[in-house]
């Protein structure tokens, strides 16, 4: 497949073309709306479905030094990127420091919708992944968080009576973490055998519901943004579009270093490229209050999203494509 | 029948400021509460909804806490103190209740 | 398949059976309660797969002119069956004008639901339909609505300062009509290939989320019995079984000309006949609110919608295969 | 801690009729506003309960918005223009909040 | 605009009794009433969340009803019979509204 | 399959390991929560399920004579069990008359939850049963309540204006009982041919939901845990575990007697050994108001449903082969 069929077989899957239906809707202010629970619902069962997936490969593959080098470095880069984004936001943009630091920890942070959705794209061309790519995932979540909690420290001084231990419980133990990386140690634990009987719920729905999920992300990202517009200046915006591009661009030689397989090598560069948009945000409210959530929300699930989701997928599957070959 | 006047405080306050309210009340020994959700809402920083939402980070609950007025003083100062750093609002009301000796 | 045959089949289905099963709980007065969240997403489900379903449909045929004219058709009958249905609820019952128009509304439009179990009929029947009978569907949902506004507008002068433009805004693009019309359009864009990854869950499923979903209208219609019994007059009741039988008479001829299939031509009769339960009523509470949902919503969906369930489905497929045969 | 008196509508709205109350509202310039859901009730119209219901055409929710007592005249008529039209209940009561200044 | 003194009750109350109020509220002949689900709480029965739960053994509920000062005690006499075996809590507050004749 | 294979196997399935993951999450206080909503849209999703599973195999086997028996034999189970269960707990524990029927209940009635992993135990071993267990089991749910209501009138006056029929009314048709024994009867009269076009929703994806649901019952059952601590003293804790064991031990000859396969045995024993956890909790707060719910609650479902889960299930499997080998 070339880049651009790639790209247009993309854009033209049931899965984009749900999220811009939603997008329109809420862009056209339709009373359509996705309830809550169910939303909630689809966020746990996907992240079960991408946890078992990953345990059940690793389960066939084995543990090896790469899994663990590579595990290592998407540690270092979630809480590497939020420093590099913060910089550049405070140089580009207007945003305060709390509100800077919020934002940065959201992209070094990792975003499992994105993650699933280059799943679906590998399924769609046919290429396996190393399944570890999912604990990788998993680690990747918090360490940006505490990046950006390090960044805010330096200007503001805490003056709530919280402790930083307390605090750490709240994010270590947030609810996608866990069912992302619990799901991940029982599919390593059942093995292909014991997921068979679960597969038709976990693996043939997945796309199915992953449609579903994004008719909801669109209709939430296009209410977002109607909302938001006034809190998203320019420099902000083009630092959606700009941020995932060089996060890629760092993650990619890293992927080619650690010798991953062209499907493995997209699902790197995607977990550095993407944005938190469940786990980040509700920490972000309780580590950061003061940020302000219309900005960070609209930016990860407006911005840099859609763009990932259009545009980027495509783009980083190429890059690894030919960084494999 | 024989009714004795307490204070209703209303507190809407974003979820996840939930559990550490939860915890201010019981260490301030606050007798009972009740948590109502929120299904949208609008304020100094804009309108939100829950629906659809996957994240709790926008979605506000209404905490219901009937107290003696002997000690809502006691009780407002730290849920206030608690309450200002979040996206939040306390209002309190006079309400009558029957077995008094519980709040 | 005889015509007894048909009707014993499908009084005997599950779909059917779960309704009866919603009915007896809650007229037994049961606790029993599917929870409103789940209820629409289950409705929401139903809107996408079918939608799909008839995009993939229409993109394996193409366009062609009896696409465009059947189109054409069911907007017209939408637009005329409530002037008809009105005249004679006011001929018959003693519904005030606001009321007679509302129920008239309903009658004019479309179920979705009764749509989809006359799919599932089709099914059983393995009988194939023109896919496009679902963007007939789409079009036929809001005509009504149009009419109703227009016959009372007649008799009483609007005195709110809604412009009918922004009625006309919540009515056209309530959530259900947006669902359906834009999966359609995805179905149509991403075609039998893009719609095969997502199959197990929007075709392999759909009898069984009906059978949920039916044992919900189930309850609800028992529970709105229950309560609106001294709401509906005879002769308001007498007119919900009477209309279906009506609009399916005027219908039949009309599908004939069009020259469709069996199928086809059985769905275009269903859409006819059905009356809506789920885009009406809401917009009926913008536009007439002084009308009362009681009447309307019972009847739709207590009366109407049982008996074409058991009684009008094995029906108008009799009458659709004497047609084409 | 200083309190200042308010006052506390509340409004028992069907769901359909939300949006037209959050608009008329936002022209009023009400700072804030927060929707409960409702999951049944009873009136005039008979009983009614969310449960299982797919159309919001018989659903309530209700609103509740503290605003400043000089502005609850100008406020409540519009409301009670809007609601009239509409099954919905409006009442009024007392309440103390503390950053009295935003309401 | 004209506007009517009543009283608003709240009643807390664990979801399995609720058809038994209402079933009190309306022999009393009481107009209306409005309930708006829990999500969590706290009291002398220690503290509860309706998350992920099957049963509604556990989950409150809350019934708002506004009626009229002069029925008060008619009616919360017979409402706090049935809540005082159950799990619950009554509070009454004043509160004004504008179709007197109505409760 | 030897009895240590079969325990561990049972271990190391993805449903027992989601339970386990669910009961850590809460115990280390994870904000992880499964919407209520969607908690019961899946428990309705499993009685319909595990109903019409039970009335399709009837409809196969026909009405026989040890259907009509076992069906008997399960209703005076749970009619005596209660009696056997609150004359234990009064003489080890110090729960108070109330308290002790209470729970009595619990244990003579039935989990249908329980009753779903042991199918899925049973599949997993390849082992068929008699369909007609499932009606066993729909008839297990109310007796036992009649029972704990028995106890405690005889110790304690009611004082309450409520009449016995009103009551009767209300736990006869409580939900869980209603889909349980409808859906039956749906299977039993749809048969083999009616289920083919629901099955992919009912039979394939039946264990992958049990999973997700099993999580929520972890979650569920680990905060009631943290919370009802103090009120579960050893002996009334030890009861949890002892009084399964006593109630298989009471059916295992039973199953014996009434000659049923392996497979139905194991199921029969483990629906004496189960103690509810929805009809049950339910009818008693509105039967016996005054009862402690934190114990009920958190005994069944925080100690002797994970027993059941762990030990039980392949304890009662073993001793069922024995019985019928
Ligand atoms: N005047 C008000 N009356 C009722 N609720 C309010 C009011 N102001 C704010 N709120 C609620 O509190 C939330 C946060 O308010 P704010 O901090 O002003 O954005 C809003 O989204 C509303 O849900
Ligand atoms: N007295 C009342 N107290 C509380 N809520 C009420 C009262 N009367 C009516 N409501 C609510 O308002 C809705 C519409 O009332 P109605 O217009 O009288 O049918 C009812 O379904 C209740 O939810
Ligand atoms: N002081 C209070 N304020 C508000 N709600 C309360 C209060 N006390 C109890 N409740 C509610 O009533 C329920 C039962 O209380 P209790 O009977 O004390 O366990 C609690 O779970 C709370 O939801
Ligand atoms: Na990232
Ligand atoms: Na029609
Ligand atoms: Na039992």
């Amino acid at each position: 497949m070339s880049a651009i069929d790639l790209a247009l077989g993309n854009l033209l899957s049931p899965v984009v073309l749900f999220f811009a239906l939603g997008l329109f809707a809420a862009i056209a202010r339709s009373d359509l709306t996705i309830p809550e629970a169910v939303a909630k619902g689809l966020a746990i069962y996907l992240m079960m479905a991408i946890g078992l997936k990953g345990g059940v490969e690793v389960a066939k593959q084995g543990l090896t030094a790469k899994l663990v080098l590579t595990i290592g470095a998407g540690a270092v880069l979630s809480f590497a990127l939020p420093f590099l984004a913060y910089a550049i936001l405070r140089t580009v943009s207007r945003l305060s420091p709390v509100n800077a630091a919020a934002v940065a920890a959201h992209y070094g942070s990792i975003s499992a919708v994105t993650l699933a959705v280059g799943i679906e794209v590998l399924g769609r061309a046919n290429l396996p992944f190393e399944g570890y790519l999912i604990a990788v995932a998993a680690v990747m979540e918090t360490p940006a968080i505490l990046a950006a909690l390090l960044i805010v420290s330096r200007s503001t001084p805490r003056e709530d009576g919280l402790s930083g231990k307390e605090l750490f419980h709240e994010i270590a133990l947030n609810g996608s973490v866990v069912v992302l990386v619990g799901s991940f140690i029982v599919g390593w634990i059942a093995g292909p055998a014991g997921m068979k009987p679960i597969a038709p719920l976990f693996t043939d729905l997945f796309r199915g519901i992953l449609c579903l999920f994004l008719l909801d992300m669109g209709l939430v990202a296009g209410r977002g943004f109607a909302r938001a517009r006034k809190a998203l200046s320019p420099p902000v915006i083009l630092f959606g579009i700009a941020m995932p591009l060089i996060s890629a661009a760092i993650a990619a030689p890293i992927a080619a270093l650690l010798g991953l397989s062209p499907g493995g090598a997209m699902l790197f560069i995607t977990l550095a490229a993407s944005s938190s948009y469940i786990a980040v945000p509700a920490a972000m409210r309780l580590a950061l209050p003061e940020a302000d959530a219309a900005i960070y929300l609209t930016l990860s699930l407006g911005v840099t999203f859609p763009f990932n989701l259009a545009i980027g997928l495509p783009l980083y599957l190429t890059i690894a494509q030919h960084l494999a070959g | 029948m024989q009714m004795h006047l307490k204070k209703r405080i209303e507190i809407v306050l974003e979820a996840p400021g939930l559990r550490r309210l939860t915890e201010t009340l019981e260490r301030l020994n606050v007798s009972g509460y009740t948590v109502l959700p929120a299904i949208a809402g609008n304020g100094r920083g804009g309108p939100w909804s829950e629906a659809g939402q996957v994240s709790d980070a926008e979605r506000m609950v209404c905490v219901i806490c009937i107290v003696d007025p002997a000690r809502e003083e006691e009780i407002v100062g730290p849920i206030f103190n608690l309450v200002k750093r979040h996206i939040g609002l306390i209002s309190v009301s006079d309400a009558q209740v029957i077995r008094g000796e519980r709040f």
